[in-house]
């Protein structure tokens, strides 16, 4: 019995928060953050040198064949650093995508291209997450058209996932003829979301058949856990920076962090949050190791991270004064990174409501 | 129990509906940010003091209308003014704070050159209180101010002074008399933003907007004469002041017209064809939060009915701020969350660009973590609930720190 | 525009405070709970003297003819003294049952006797509030069958007044051949719930033709506010003697009162439970005077305020520490009297839900 | 990342499976309240510590079993006996506090008198700490021993001895140096319940149920060997037994048992012919608190990793008693709302006697508020969370306060 991350993925996490404090203090993360793209092609090739994009392609295509846990502990060290990268998506849930449906021509494809670096995929659902805005697509053949709202790492693809609601997946390049990429500055800078047009696009199903809507919906599973993991990495980040805080300002003749009102705001962020990461580590192994068990935890701590993250990040801000409100200490990314999170692939609502289709609860 | 109006109070109610049929297409576009008001909202504002249905209680002397304080009646003016989305005039800090301040405790000649002026936003006032070091605890601003050849010589640095990039003039809190105990070293100056030595940057924050500066103040020559009150009452002055902000933060008609926005927002938008409003959980918390509204609505009816008595509302009041700040971060928060991915695209360019409906709420949202903040934060107004409403003791004086500092 | 109560309603419910003061100090709260059955004789005339049971009945039947706002500020001085004394059902749901669907002989026989303190009405409800347990009712000609469970004010009553799901209401003797009343002593030892067990029981139907659900329906709005308005009391009360307890108790060489811990809590709870009085004012006024609001505020009345109740009583009882969770203080008769309140007649999920139903955001 | 069972652990379980197939039948019934165990709960004690499933590291030089810690397989074993609903063997401050506080400090004379006894479930402990004037403040004990002629002699007032009335011995914590600073003036005695001049009376707490007493001492003799460490050291003494509850009231698998006892009854019982699982609001508020208790749960593994490892948890271990309790309540507050009007009837006539499925509900949820205030209040547990956890500074010393009482 060992409940914790491995020294491996301890030190990747460890080694991966350095370079991004190294590459992307606040005014590196200012100018990175502006073009609301969520992408830096210096900050890409320096991840995809530490072997970020290839966390989970197998080692026979140039990645390091590891898991979801391994990429929630780096989603932790993106969130943590607010990193202007696509990750959950575009290397996550693409990867597995491939890896669950996929041919083995496919993944051979574009495994490598993704583990090198030169593959940025786009993700896009219609349907199944809950997101409001247009989602329709519909395959004629091998040919796509619809409207897809909300895309997530879209901001310099190279190609576009899209998940059909009956279960499929298909790919297009993101250059192809009649794809159309809207992407969109957000509240949170550091990511945008996109909106998707096709118009009888080329496009590759991923897979011979279809493979059911369970192996896409554990790739859905797998990006929320990482979102997740992400939510604890900035509301750590929240949280320190909120005892730092404390512990350096004075009024009224004390550190304000000696008044109880202050110190017991952070006294709550912390017992709200520390359980989040040991909760995120679970999500994740399940994802990997207990499939009976992965859904509901994946929906589960996408909802309750997401609710923690939220009051992390108003109490972070409180605790800061009119100092968090501004931009001057740039702790907004890091709000908004929350708020991002709590958004995407599903907020809580709906990730309660898939928790209780999951159980039997309600029929879906 | 009775919520009818009197016949004094339907008058004016008629009078205004008569006023607003006759002008309301000469009143200037409702909202946009804060800027320096154009022509339009000048002439507008004039049109509204000469009426009555601005500067209503200021003295004919000073300019105003002139009539007795009825709570009840300035109550009737805005609602009017709300329900028929007209432009209900400025509103901006010299109005709502300065002028009720010379008003309690100004000289007659400060009344005299400034009031007037400022209730026809002829001068625009920012406010100078809070410093880097002095936030919550704003009787600690180290601001200094030296009298020397019957001028102060202003040294120092204020922050969140909002209009400062176009207002004419400032209140200003400052340390004269750095020997005496903190509360009691402060005095309270006004000052003209055209003297040299002062210099005012943009303050951005998390909306991204620039809502607030900071203004720099390197030997600037402030008479000696534009003191409010003595040297060394600035902390009482400076209260009379906040007193008025603090109302004007914790209206509950503001909560109510949010309640509004967001129900007809849940109403209208849909997802995988199904209304938010038919979500269970969107629908539930939409309903807890409309049970928090109406209980600050009906408290607010009875807060009125304290003023429109004389009566100090005590604890009443002073909850007021907390607890409406925190229910409109929950009203925001509920926005966002049902606007869901589409929400999150967002741009904001400017404070008198309006956004779409999403931005809007973003801004909104993050708006109310600064409002919970500013004008006291969350934990202050705790105190002061505590300790002026609940009568429990003041924390004991700290060995190690000089009392005269508390 | 006079947003208060009036003098007299204030005066009334100060004067009703201080007999129950005067008349039920602790030890003999103790006394008069100990049976459970809500119901003392001694108390029970007393405050037939001062008119608590006559105050909706008109005044030509022996009562004061007032509407649901006097009785929801006598309600507030009951809760606030913790009164063992059968009202909200009893004196409040059961008149207006009579004026609203009533004939005149059946108001000529019965009100005098509810003003005069010798007729007690017992209420169950057969479905419509959301109780759980069974709540069944079937009337033949004017014989009752079924059985009901969660009835108020059943501990000694001399009649039963049952509302039926189709907008009828029956009386029936409480001892009259076929009708069971077992009284069952609750968490709250101030008031009873009754199962009611009818066997072809004789019972009168209120009026002379069905009046329709909506009449009953306010009957069962009317006990919603005034169960609300005991809330208020009875919050007001844990409160206040949080704060006097601040004030008074002495830990590590200081009053807790002055620790921002202890502070901050009590500020939370006057912020939560004062504009919670104004709420059942105007929820109350709605009830006499502005029909179009008077079901929605009912509704949210009391959810909104049985949700606001059952935290002041944890903080109040966490402000107490050890002493507010023995029985030495007595403090736990508020907290068990706010938590039944928040129950009968509808938790605040139904109560929300009958709101949803109301403003048309879901079918009934 | 590995959740299976070394093979040591699963050879463990195995023989835990074997053992509880061949003996279950001679356990007695699980639960049941505290009283005094009778003949056939001290038999099934013996039992357990004779096959390590009790006092499983205890030293077989005092009676215990002898193993080396190994947390994993405590885990193993208590999960074994809640699994098979079978009696896990005493659980009681004795065993819990008393025991491990001699292992570390106590005389090899005291241990070798008390630890077998304890262990074997033949001497019953009471715990002698708060005072109604000492709660959260508990250095501040008044309960005097003053010595004289080789006796102290205890005169004062102890609350919240649970097990009192039927404990055999008390270990107490009084003040036998008074001109000492407040924390070096305690001193941590042992003494016979049977000792004259000691008076217990029940204490009634609001779940009706006399689950505590107070207990008055009037010239108490406690032979001067009776001691624990030294004289002045009894806080020390005090909160390395301390240490032992608070881990003991964190317990996750508890919040997980009370999950799937709430959910199973939301499966169960319906309203108006729906079941109460089907109902969005209460559903909704199942879905969240599920949320928490996996969090907690999945914490539960971390902690027990970081023990089977001595590591110290820090940060990690000062949070779950705040945590864990407030989510108690909140999973016992969604219980007695689903139940509704019918689940108010309420009788609990003592502590021994189990109650209807509400009335239980009901006990749980009043047990709560005692469980958030008892063992460091949420207060308390905030400032340790702060200060030790996060190393926020502490109150500054206070003017008027003598600073040796502090």
């Amino acid at each position: 019995m060992e409940f914790d991350l491995s020294e491996d993925q301890r030190l990747f996490g460890e080694s991966l928060s350095g370079f991004l404090q190294d590459r992307q203090p606040l005014e590196a993360l200012r100018r990175m953050a502006e073009p609301g793209s969520g992408f830096d092609a210096g900050l890409w090739d320096g991840l995809t040198e530490l072997g970020l994009h290839g966390l989970l392609v197998p080692e026979q295509f140039g990645g390091a064949g590891l898991g979801v846990l391994d990429a929630a502990a780096a989603a932790e060290a993106l969130g943590g650093t607010a990193a202007v990268v696509p990750f959950a998506a575009s290397t996550v849930m693409a990867t597995l995508a491939l890896l669950r449906l996929g041919s083995p021509a496919q993944q051979a494809a574009y495994l490598p291209g993704i583990a090198a670096g030169e593959i940025r995929i786009g993700v896009g659902f219609a349907g199944r997450t809950g997101q409001t805005g247009p989602a329709e697509a519909r395959l004629d053949g091998t040919r796509l058209s619809g409207r897809i709202s909300g895309a997530l790492d879209a901001g310099a693809p190279t190609h576009l996932l899209v998940c059909l609601p009956d279960g499929r997946a298909v790919l297009t390049g993101a250059a192809e003829a009649g794809v159309s990429v809207s992407s969109h500055r957000t509240i949170d800078r550091t990511r945008p979301v996109a909106d998707l047009v096709f118009d009888g696009a080329a496009a590759e199903i991923l897979g011979s058949s279809n493979r059911g809507p369970a192996a896409l919906a554990s790739v859905l599973d797998a990006g929320r856990v990482v979102l997740a993991a992400d939510t604890v990495g900035a509301a750590q980040t929240m949280l320190d920076r909120a005892v730092a805080y404390a512990k350096e300002r004075a009024q009224f003749g004390r550190v304000i962090g000696s008044f109880q009102g202050v110190k017991h705001a952070c006294a709550d962020m912390a017992t709200m949050l520390e359980p989040c990461r040991a909760m995120v580590w679970y999500a994740a192994h399940a994802q990997d190791s207990i499939p009976a068990e992965a859904r509901l935890w994946a929906c589960q701590v996408k909802a309750h991270v997401g609710d923690v993250g939220r009051e992390v990040a108003r109490i972070s801000t409180e605790v800061h004064g009119g100092m968090g409100f501004t931009d001057l200490l740039g702790l907004h990314y890091w709000f908004k990174r929350i708020a991002f999170n709590r958004q995407a692939l599903g907020g809580p609502e709906r990730c309660r409501h898939d928790a209780a289709v999951e159980q039997g609860w309600i029929v879906a | 129990m009775d919520l009818r109006l009197s016949e004094k109070h339907s008058a004016l109610q008629a009078d205004l509906q008569a006023f607003i049929t006759r002008y309301a297409a000469e009143a200037p576009k409702a909202g946009g940010g804060r800027k320096r008001p154009d022509a339009r909202t000048l002439d507008w504002q004039k049109r509204l003091v000469e009426h009555g249905y601005a500067a209503r209680t200021v003295p004919r002397a000073y300019g105003g209308f002139g009539a007795e304080l009825d709570v009840v009646e300035l109550a009737v003016i805005a609602d009017a003014f709300v329900q028929a989305g007209v432009h209900p005039g400025l509103s901006n800090q010299g109005i709502s704070m300065l002028v009720p301040t010379l008003l309690e405790v100004g000289t007659e000649a400060q009344r005299q050159e400034w009031i007037g002026p400022t209730i026809r936003g002829d001068v625009i006032w920012c406010q100078g209180y809070s410093e880097p070091g002095a936030g919550s605890d704003l009787a600690a601003a180290q601001t200094r101010a030296e009298l020397k050849d019957g001028h102060f010589i202003v040294n120092g640095q204020k922050i969140w002074t909002s209009s400062a990039h176009y207002a004419d003039m400032m209140f200003l809190l400052c340390r004269s008399e750095p020997d005496r105990p903190k509360h009691q070293g402060l005095s309270y100056l006004i000052l003209s933003m055209k003297t040299p030595g002062i210099e005012v940057l943009p303050l951005r924050t998390m909306t991204g907007r620039a809502e607030f500066n900071e203004t720099f103040f390197t030997d600037v020559k402030v008479p000696a004469e534009n003191i409010v009150m003595g040297r060394g009452q600035g902390w009482h002055v400076a209260n009379i002041t906040l007193k008025h902000e603090r109302l004007m933060l914790g209206d509950s008609n503001r909560l109510t017209q949010r309640l509004h926005k967001l129900t007809e927002m849940l109403q209208r938008l849909e997802v995988g064809g199904e209304k938010l409003i038919a979500i269970p959980s969107l629908r539930d918390r939409l309903l807890q939060l409309q049970g928090e509204v109406f209980a600050w609505r009906a408290h607010g009816l009875r807060l009125l009915t304290d003023q429109s008595r004389g009566v100090d509302s005590g604890l009443r009041r002073l909850i007021t701020k907390y607890g409406a700040t925190m229910l409109c971060f929950r009203l925001s928060s509920l926005a966002v969350d049902a606007l869901g991915t589409a929400g999150l695209p967002y741009e904001v360019e400017s404070e008198t660009v309006e956004g779409d409906e999403a931005t809007t709420w973003h801004v909104d949202h993050f708006y109310d973590i600064g409002l919970i903040i500013g004008g006291g934060s969350s934990n202050i107004q705790k105190n002061i609930i505590g300790e002026r409403g609940l009568d429990l003791p003041r924390e004991p004086k700290m060995i190690g720190v000089a009392a005269g500092r508390n």
